[in-house]
């Protein structure tokens, strides 16, 4: 089961600054265990962060973004106890959302 | 998909990947996320091929584009990158690594209410342009930055 | 001497400084350290306990801290001279860019090598070596330019080198430098490769 | 990805307790001057707070054979007292008639509350893409709890004292195919090994800054790192045998790094490449 991400955002004005921590190997397919076998490619696809249900910064990514990820994005027009949540799914079909509530 | 969308993304287009997700069970239908995931574009091998599998036919250099990535990294395995585009009307922000195996690492779509502005940590397998590619009102605006990575510890 | 030791410890430590002194360890500290280390290590893969067990050397420079007397230092310069073996065919010179192979290389001797690994000399961990590379150490002196600076690939630059590689405590006691030849670390080919990236002038150290 | 396909490169890893910092000297030096600006980047974002969270999970989650949580855990504080317990490690533990560092109690805890199997717990003590360790994220879950504090690491017990007097000499101890020692990196300011600074761990200034920036999130590896790793991937690369998890003699030479530590404020879980 995945593991839960750490979200942090910070209000300036109308602009929420995130910043999302993510708990995934981000597998190249290109590695090889200590047997000497090729860990399969395994990765984080697609990302999608909603305010308020509302979808406002989307990415598609791939196996090259770095072992547990970590995004920094800028939303406009939010305010305090809007919810921000974030959704990743990656290429085995697992996915996880977090959400948090913007703070004053 | 609006129609600057569908310009600027050819290739493997939502239809298709929407067919092969269904067909593997990976995607459910909630899952049909607006940002392609364009294959093609990823398993390019060369960036002409990755920009052509995402629809990037002519490209202009931008000042507009601001890159803040180390001169140097430490560690090949994480290399932090600041974009901020300049540009008005940007909607999507990609980034490739010119010398990777598979150069393009993920596009990143701030139309629906984000600032121009993100913040990625990518793998570089040796010291590399690192080219953005921004896309505004249907036009394509790139600028590079070069990092060089370097061999660390006692095991290299 | 134990006292000694424990009352420099405890003025050491407040005056802030952790206590590091030459020749002035407990012997007795030192053997219970031992077999303590005996105790809570074990082989893997080709890393074996043996090597816990240290050489003249290598428990002279331990218990002086690296600083020995003046007598002890001559009496293991010249034994560790006696263990060089120089090449037979009275050749020391190989093959520059096989040298910088092997300087740039970490690897090997450690229980995640396999036992055909082929070693490494690690130079560019401890030394600036060619004018290019970005990423070296400071823990030895800078070779860039060895051989422009020494002469060349005169009879005695190369057979010093050769030497220093092969055993540096024949020269520096208590050198921070692996006994490469010693230890059969390198083979005498590999060895006449860095003697080379040294000292050859067409090799990226000299240009 | 060649870097991580690339075997050197994913093998390898610094002898250096510390992976920033201590390079005034440089200053003037565009590489260091560069390699600064990397680590400045990756500070604002350390993955490990997942493994903080996930700890924090683990330490409040019922568990083991005697379903318990490790919520009564006594990290020398007194049972379940965390706040600070990390900068009093290790500490001489009365019920085991031991000095332990984090680890080590932390296992002891697991035996003794949990009813784990003390070998099962620290059979693979190390997570990696494909494992993730407990002991990791518990790790940094208690070291979290003592950011902003000072070290102060007791030396007041026979046993404490004996540890730190082990631990040095286990420090200078030159052995194996290589003839190094902890000594031959870390003994002398200013040094690196190739860009990375080596503290000088013989003084108050390099012991506090490597000291109270471990456990920390290697880049290199993707993976949160405890002092116990890292002392453990020391000795690989000194090319000695192999140290066992929790034992003594590391707990020694942890001893010795940690009370020279003593007073600087501790820093952790950092972020290191």
């Amino acid at each position: 089961m995945a593991n839960p991400m750490k979200i942090r955002a910070k209000l300036e004005g109308d602009v929420a600054e995130v910043r999302v921590l993510m708990a995934h190997p981000m597998e190249t397919g290109q590695r090889k265990d200590a047997n000497g076998q090729v860990i399969p490619m395994h990765f984080i696809k697609d990302i999608r962060a909603e305010l308020n249900g509302k979808p406002v910064f989307e990415a598609a990514i791939s196996q090259a973004v770095s072992r547990n990820p970590v995004f920094a994005f800028k939303i406009k027009g939010a305010k305090a106890g809007d919810k921000l949540s974030i959704t990743w799914v990656d290429n085995r079909g697992d996915t996880r959302t977090d959400s948090i509530e913007l703070g004053s | 998909m609006d129609r600057t969308r569908r310009v600027a993304l050819k290739g493997a287009g939502m239809s298709s990947l929407l067919v092969a997700g269904f067909a593997t069970g990976l995607l459910r239908p909630r899952d049909a996320w607006a940002a392609d995931w364009n294959k093609n574009a990823f398993e390019s091998k060369t960036v002409s091929d990755a920009l052509n599998s995402l629809g990037v036919q002519k490209v202009v250099p931008s000042a507009d584009i601001v890159i803040k990535a180390p001169d140097i990294a430490e560690n090949g395995a994480v290399v932090p990158i600041d974009i901020t585009s300049n540009i008005p009307g940007t909607e999507r922000i990609s980034v490739l690594v010119d010398k990777n195996p598979f150069p393009y690492v993920g596009t990143f779509d701030v139309s629906k209410g984000a600032l121009p502005y993100v913040h990625l940590r990518v793998k570089m397998g040796e010291s590399s342009n690192v080219r953005v590619v921004v896309t505004a009102n249907g036009q394509h605006y790139e600028a590079v930055k070069e990092v060089k990575v370097t061999i660390g510890g006692c095991g290299g | 001497m134990r006292t000694t030791v424990l009352a420099f410890a405890a003025l050491a430590m407040a005056l802030g400084i952790a206590p590091v002194s030459a020749a002035d360890t407990d012997p007795a500290l030192l053997t219970k350290a031992t077999a303590l280390m005996e105790k809570d290590f074990q082989s893997r893969g080709i890393a074996k306990v043996e090597r816990l067990k240290q050489d003249d050397v290598m428990s002279l420079c331990t218990q002086y801290r690296g600083a020995l007397p003046a007598d002890v230092a001559k009496r293991v310069q010249a034994e560790q001279m006696a263990t060089i073996k120089f090449p037979a065919d009275g050749k020391y010179m190989g093959d520059w860019k096989n040298g910088d192979k092997i300087a740039q290389s970490g690897r090997g001797a450690t229980w995640s090598d396999k036992p055909d690994t082929v070693n490494g000399g690690g130079c560019y961990n401890c030394h600036r070596v060619s004018g290019t590379e970005l990423s070296y150490g400071t823990i030895g002196p800078s070779l860039y330019q060895f051989g422009k600076l020494r002469g060349g690939p005169t009879e005695a630059n190369m057979k010093y080198v050769y030497g220093k590689l092969y055993n540096s405590q024949a020269y520096v006691p208590c050198s921070n430098m692996p006994r490469f030849g010693y230890h059969g670390v390198l083979t005498e080919a590999q060895i006449k490769d860095l003697v080379a990236l040294l000292l050859d002038p067409e090799s990226i150290v000299n240009q | 990805m060649a870097t991580v396909s690339r075997p050197l490169a994913y093998i390898c890893c610094t002898l250096a307790l510390c992976a920033a910092g201590l390079s005034a000297a440089q200053d003037k030096d565009p590489t260091a001057a560069a390699i600064e600006q990397y680590r400045q980047m990756l500070a604002d974002g350390n993955p490990a707070e997942l493994y903080e969270l996930r700890g924090e999970e683990l330490w409040k989650t019922k568990r083991g054979p005697k379903n318990a949580s490790l919520e009564q855990c006594d990290l020398g504080l007194g049972p379940g007292k965390i706040k600070g317990a990390y900068t009093q490690l290790p500490r001489y533990f009365p019920d085991t008639d031991r000095v332990e560092d984090l680890e080590s109690r932390l296992v002891t805890c697991m035996v003794q509350l949990q009813g784990f199997d003390r070998e099962e717990v620290t059979k693979k003590p190390f997570g990696s893409a494909s494992y993730q360790s407990d002991l990791e994220a518990l790790v940094a879950y208690v070291v979290s709890q003592s950011r902003g504090m000072k070290m102060a690491v007791p030396q007041e017990h026979p046993k404490e004292r004996e540890a730190y007097q082990l631990g040095r000499e286990i420090f200078f101890y030159r052995a194996g195919p290589y003839d190094f020692a902890c000594a031959t990196c870390h003994s002398e300011d200013g040094k690196r090994i190739r860009l990375q600074d080596l503290p000088n761990l013989t003084q108050k200034k390099g012991a506090q800054f490597a000291y109270t920036t471990w456990p920390a999130y290697r880049v290199s590896q993707g993976e949160l790192r405890t002092m116990q790793w890292r002392l453990w991937d020391c000795f690989r690369q000194q090319r000695f045998p192999e140290p066992k998890y929790a034992s003594d003699a590391t707990i020694a030479l942890t001893t010795f790094l940690a009370v020279n530590a003593n007073g600087a404020e501790y820093a952790g879980p950092a972020i290191k490449r």
